[in-house]
């Protein structure tokens, strides 16, 4: 018998300016990140509204993170530290409703940073593929 | 009778552009035909799985044993998407739905004046070409269709081509503004009407389209001799059901859906006024 | 108290600095009283109530309210204020067709609780010297007040009214110790699997009926998201636990820096779920990651959310 | 009549769940009672009445229609339905029991909702008569006599035990096949109970609640009656209300597409929210004052001018003790009457 390995699904928020050129540059790098994380480019990390979040989860996401601009670099000034805060919030309140606080990670990701970009994939489909599938965000109607 | 709301998918095999908003989709099943029978008047629900579902009148004539077709104007979520299918498209369709005009009794022998406008041709088409094909059963009939412009009108071809030729019908049609290229009639339907000077005796009118028109021709029709219980009218409100178990589309005590869509006058006037 | 409204209510009335009052009705039973506008003086004697059943906050109603012809008087007890002062802040009401007069409020009862009790059939409350004789058609009993005691007004945050035009009654001071995070640090406390299977005990019983967005006083969006067709998440029930779940998160952020806590949620929801825990935590974390902050104390203040500082912690 | 001792009950329960699933109120440990799936251990709740009404049973607040399967141009309706399961619901009250029979009037008649019939044709109700009555209950008001409910098998609790009275085909198989349990009994004991709940129900501030000044064909006197202003001008445009009814069973049909298909489900809907009757070109009930005069409108006038009389309503007082800001049917009667024949 044949076990496949269980593959977690990623989600990945990144930034246009910064972390989707990060992961561009990881490529070009030759680095690789785990097929399993799958790219939305979103203009800024403050684009991702929290419901972004939970409909990811809702259609099959084992784990969602967010890329965006390190603290100070945003594109327009301002908008990661909103990211910071909002999602500091919402995970907080994901964490007390009994969802494990390991399926959420915001990470800063300059367009340098190729390979932080796939150290980070890396890392974090680990940690979400040690917690196994997304159980309490689930909607059953989606699986197959 | 048990209602699953489960519907039928059929075809669209042919889509014919009437106006810049408005197109008709000829709808047929998949192995040919029509999904079901009707009656003039009566409507079906559309819809497309995922999108929406709407009630739609059926436009064409329950003479026509080939296909149905619907004349959708486009004006929402449902409408958007019909609007940009291509033939060959499936859609679900379930129905038939509401009471009919009543061609087999009320209607028979008599005199019809259909009066529409715009869009609100397209439940009239069905009775007009049930009349045609059934043409020693009625009188004299004349139509009075107005629209925005000419470009509005919808089954122009049709109207110009076949209606205008049928025996002693008489066709009027007539836009809101001067256009170029249009010399016919020119102004609004409820005043076309009263200078039209039909007489009542034995006739009945069928009218349907915009409420504002509706409520400026009413008066001008009793004011030639016309007593509500001669004009009949077709409603639309939301619906989702189409069997008067949702709850939506009533009228007081009167579902639209399964005690209309088509209502005589002095029954509407039983009924509240929230339409 | 009522009398004093009322006498008041009739004074405003008389000299047209109001011309209408917005108060509760009396109803069916002692406590079932519905908010209400009265505005003649007879509608005012014929109907007007103010007891310890009067939950309602009003400052919700203002923003149609205030945007009739005319000045409304409207009776707002301290946690409503806060509730008056976050829609003022928002744009949401207009203040110069609004008279506030505060009253003071030592807490107000849950009916819910009395029944709770066994009392059925209730027929008469009387209030006497902190007791309250329910009577029913089983028989009378005396109640102590603080049993009967909303849970929101057990954890009373401020009897101090922060906005008001003229009060009735004494002011009061915020209560620095209400302890009204206790039970979310509770929750803290607990494993992740403990917190799961209590919030989804709660939330499954969610009937979607929106009773608590619609109380809200600062869900006052003019198209909720949850009600737009285009938004891609209009819903008219919960049909799962996602659903369910993700209702009440977002409605909880959404609200989140302008909710004052004033409890309505958790009143008026018909399933018992204690919404107001999720508020609440998000008010626990921004006062833990940004500084203490309530919503409605002073309008002039920046929410937490929307403002921040380059050395805020890490999401 | 049959009898059944008090000690009996947990095994009458046992032998129910053994042929069938039993649903009965238990406590749900917010001090209200929810019908809940019995299983040994389950505690049965003499609370007067469930939080949530018994037409879930019957109309669930979600259930999937069918499927659809979509491919390039292709549509497959997929007929998702399954022939549902016996089962029994216990401790139903008069109120409840009385709600069927109106949701009967909608749902079967022609043309039938199958989903509805499904169920309803698996479902054997035991009624509870009541024996606590509240002030909010006002079923009287309407004909029912909450110490004689219908179902398909009556339940009477007396002094020693409980007395069950087949009214149904249904009700004789039930009792039939727990007969062991049972033995012969008089309806002493039931008439002395009946007695009893007929002397409270008396008592009850609604007892005297009349339908004078609503009914049927009454749509002219009250539909521009100038007091749905203020009755309705605190109204939130929630649902509470609808939901916790046990009559109300309006719908909506909706899509939810899954990824890997469309499934279509219908669920409750209210006709106190904003979007009920809107269409692309306008909303026939523009503010909360027409929604919340279709609502009482529906179950006052529109609903008896079209099943003879019968009122949408059964008093059973959910609305009462659950609307948020305390509006119900009973206010909307009271006002209505006062000001009448004007």
């Amino acid at each position: 018998m044949q076990v496949t390995e269980y593959k977690p699904k990623i989600v990945a928020f990144c930034c246009n300016w910064c972390s989707y050129a990060g992961a561009d540059g990881a490529g070009s790098a030759r680095l690789s990140y785990p097929e399993e994380v799958k790219i939305i480019r979103v203009p800024c990390s403050c684009r991702v509204n929290p419901m972004f979040i939970l409909r990811a989860f809702q259609r099959g996401a084992d784990g969602v993170i967010i890329a965006g601009c390190h603290p100070g670099d945003c594109h327009y000034t301002s908008g990661n530290y909103f990211t910071r805060r909002r999602m500091a919030l919402l995970f907080s309140m994901l964490d007390y409703l009994g969802i494990e606080r390991e399926r959420t990670r915001v990470e800063w990701i300059s367009a340098a940073e190729g390979a932080k970009f796939s150290k980070t994939m890396t890392e974090f489909c680990a940690t979400v593929a040690a917690l196994g599938e997304n159980k309490r965000l689930e909607d059953l109607r989606c699986k197959k | 009778m048990e209602e699953t709301l489960i519907p039928y998918a059929g075809i669209v095999t042919k889509i014919t552009g009437q106006t810049p908003d408005v197109k008709t989709f000829r709808v047929e099943a998949p192995e040919g035909g029509k999904l079901f029978e009707h009656e003039p008047g009566q409507c079906a629900m559309l819809s497309v799985p995922g999108i929406s579902e709407a009630m739609i009148s059926i436009t064409s004539s329950p003479t026509n044993k080939a296909f149905m077709e619907f004349s959708v104007k486009k004006c929402g979520c449902l409408t958007d998407w019909l609007h940009s299918m291509e033939e060959g498209q499936m859609i679900t369709v379930r129905g038939p739905y509401g009471r009919p005009f009543p061609v087999h009794d009320e209607l028979k022998g008599k005199n019809l004046i259909f009066v529409a406008g715009g869009i609100g041709l397209a439940p009239l088409r069905s009775v007009i070409n049930f009349v045609r094909d059934n043409r020693a059963d009625y009188g004299h009939v004349d139509i009075v269709y107005g629209s925005r412009s000419k470009d509005d009108l919808v089954n122009y071809d049709e109207i110009v081509g076949e209606w205008m030729h049928t025996p002693d019908f008489n066709v009027h049609l007539t836009i809101d503004r001067e256009q170029e290229g249009w010399d016919g009639h020119v102004g609004f339907v409820p005043n076309y009407v009263k200078e039209l000077d039909f007489k009542p005796e034995n006739t009945c009118v069928l009218i349907c389209g915009p409420p504002i028109m509706i409520k400026f021709t009413l008066p001008g029709l009793i004011e030639l001799g016309f007593d509500k219980t001669q004009i009949f009218t077709t409603m639309e409100l939301r619906m989702k059901c189409g069997i008067g178990k949702c709850g939506r589309c009533n009228i007081g005590n009167k579902y639209v859906c399964k005690d209309g869509p088509v209502f005589r006058f002095d029954q509407l006037d039983e009924l509240p006024d929230e339409y | 108290m009522q009398k004093m409204m009322e006498k008041r209510a009739l004074e405003l009335l008389a000299d047209g600095t109001v011309s209408r009052v917005l108060g509760w009705s009396a109803g069916e039973f002692p406590y079932d009283m519905t908010p209400a506008v009265f505005e003649t003086a007879e509608e005012l004697q014929d109907g007007f109530v103010y007891n310890d059943f009067c939950g309602a906050n009003l400052s919700k109603y203002l923003i149609k309210e205030s945007r009739k012809e005319g000045k409304i008087l409207v009776f707002l007890k301290p946690c409503d204020t806060y509730s008056f002062n976050q829609l003022l802040a928002e744009h949401r009401i207009i203040r110069d067709n609004i008279y506030v007069i505060g009253i003071e409020c030592y807490g107000k009862a849950d009916v819910e609780k009395l029944k709770a009790m066994g009392l059925e059939g209730i027929t008469g409350i009387y209030m006497k010297d902190g007791e309250y004789t329910v009577e029913t058609v089983y028989g009378s009993q005396t109640v102590k007040a603080y049993e009967a005691m909303a849970e929101r007004c057990l954890a009373c945050k401020s009897k101090k009214h922060v906005v008001y035009d003229e009060l009735i009654g004494e002011d009061g001071e915020v209560v620095t110790d209400c302890n009204r995070f206790d039970m979310v640090e509770q929750l803290e406390a607990m494993t992740p699997e403990q917190r799961f299977a209590f919030w989804r005990g709660e939330l499954s019983r969610c009937i979607r009926c929106n009773a608590c967005r619609n109380v809200c006083p600062a869900c006052s969006c003019e198209q909720c998201v949850f009600d737009n067709p285009n938004s891609g998440v209009a819903q008219k029930a919960a049909v799962n636990s996602f659903e369910e779940n993700m209702f009440h998160i977002i409605r909880a952020f959404h609200v989140a820096g302008r909710c004052t806590d004033c409890g309505e949620c958790s009143r008026v929801c018909p399933q018992n779920i204690p919404l107001h825990l999720l508020n609440r935590k998000f008010i626990k974390d921004m006062n833990a990651f940004y500084g203490e902050y309530q919503a409605g104390e002073d309008p002039d203040k920046k929410p937490p959310l929307g403002t921040y500082t380059l050395g805020d912690r890490e999401a | 009549m049959k009898k059944l001792s008090l000690a009996k009950l947990n095994d009458l329960f046992a032998a129910i769940a053994q042929r069938e699933a039993l649903y009965l109120p238990v406590d749900n440990g917010t001090g209200k009672a929810e019908y809940t799936k019995w299983q040994e251990g389950t505690v049965y709740s003499t609370a007067l009445n469930t939080g949530r009404s018994a037409k879930d049973f019957f109309f669930p607040q979600t259930e999937n229609l069918m499927e659809f399967k979509m491919e390039g141009k292709r549509i497959d309706v997929i007929d998702t339905r399954e022939e549902c399961e016996d089962f029994v619901i216990f401790g139903v009250r008069a109120c409840d029991a009385a709600s069927f029979d109106i949701l009967d009037r909608v749902y079967l008649t022609d043309p039938v909702d199958t989903y509805y019939k499904n169920r309803r044709q698996h479902g054997t109700v035991v009624t509870m008569a009541c024996g606590r009555p509240a002030e909010t209950c006002f079923c009287g008001t309407f004909g029912i006599d909450a110490a004689d409910p219908k179902g398909d098998v009556t339940c009477w609790t007396v002094e020693d035990g409980y007395v069950l009275r087949a009214n149904t085909e249904k009700g004789e198989a039930l009792l039939a096949a727990v007969d062991g349990l049972l033995t012969d009994t008089d309806d002493k004991a039931v008439q002395a109970a009946q007695e009893k709940t007929r002397a409270i129900l008396a008592k009850l501030p609604l007892a005297a609640l009349s339908t004078e000044g609503v009914g049927q064909g009454l749509t002219k006197e009250l539909f521009d009656r100038p007091e749905w202003a203020s009755l309705s001008e605190a109204c939130l445009g929630c649902g509470t209300c609808t939901f916790v009814c046990p009559t109300c069973q309006c719908y909506d049909i909706r899509d939810f597409d899954t990824g890997h298909g469309i499934q279509r489900f219908r669920c409750w809907d209210s006709c106190m929210y904003s979007d009920f009757t809107k269409m692309a070109h306008g909303n026939p009930r523009v503010s909360q004052l027409e929604r919340f005069r279709q609502r009482f409108m529906h179950k006052l006038v529109y609903f008896p001018d079209n099943n003879d009389g019968l009122f949408g309503c059964v008093g059973c007082g959910r609305c009462l003790a659950r609307c948020p800001i305390s509006m119900n049917i009973v206010k909307v009667m009271k006002t209505l009457a006062k000001g009448g024949n004007k």
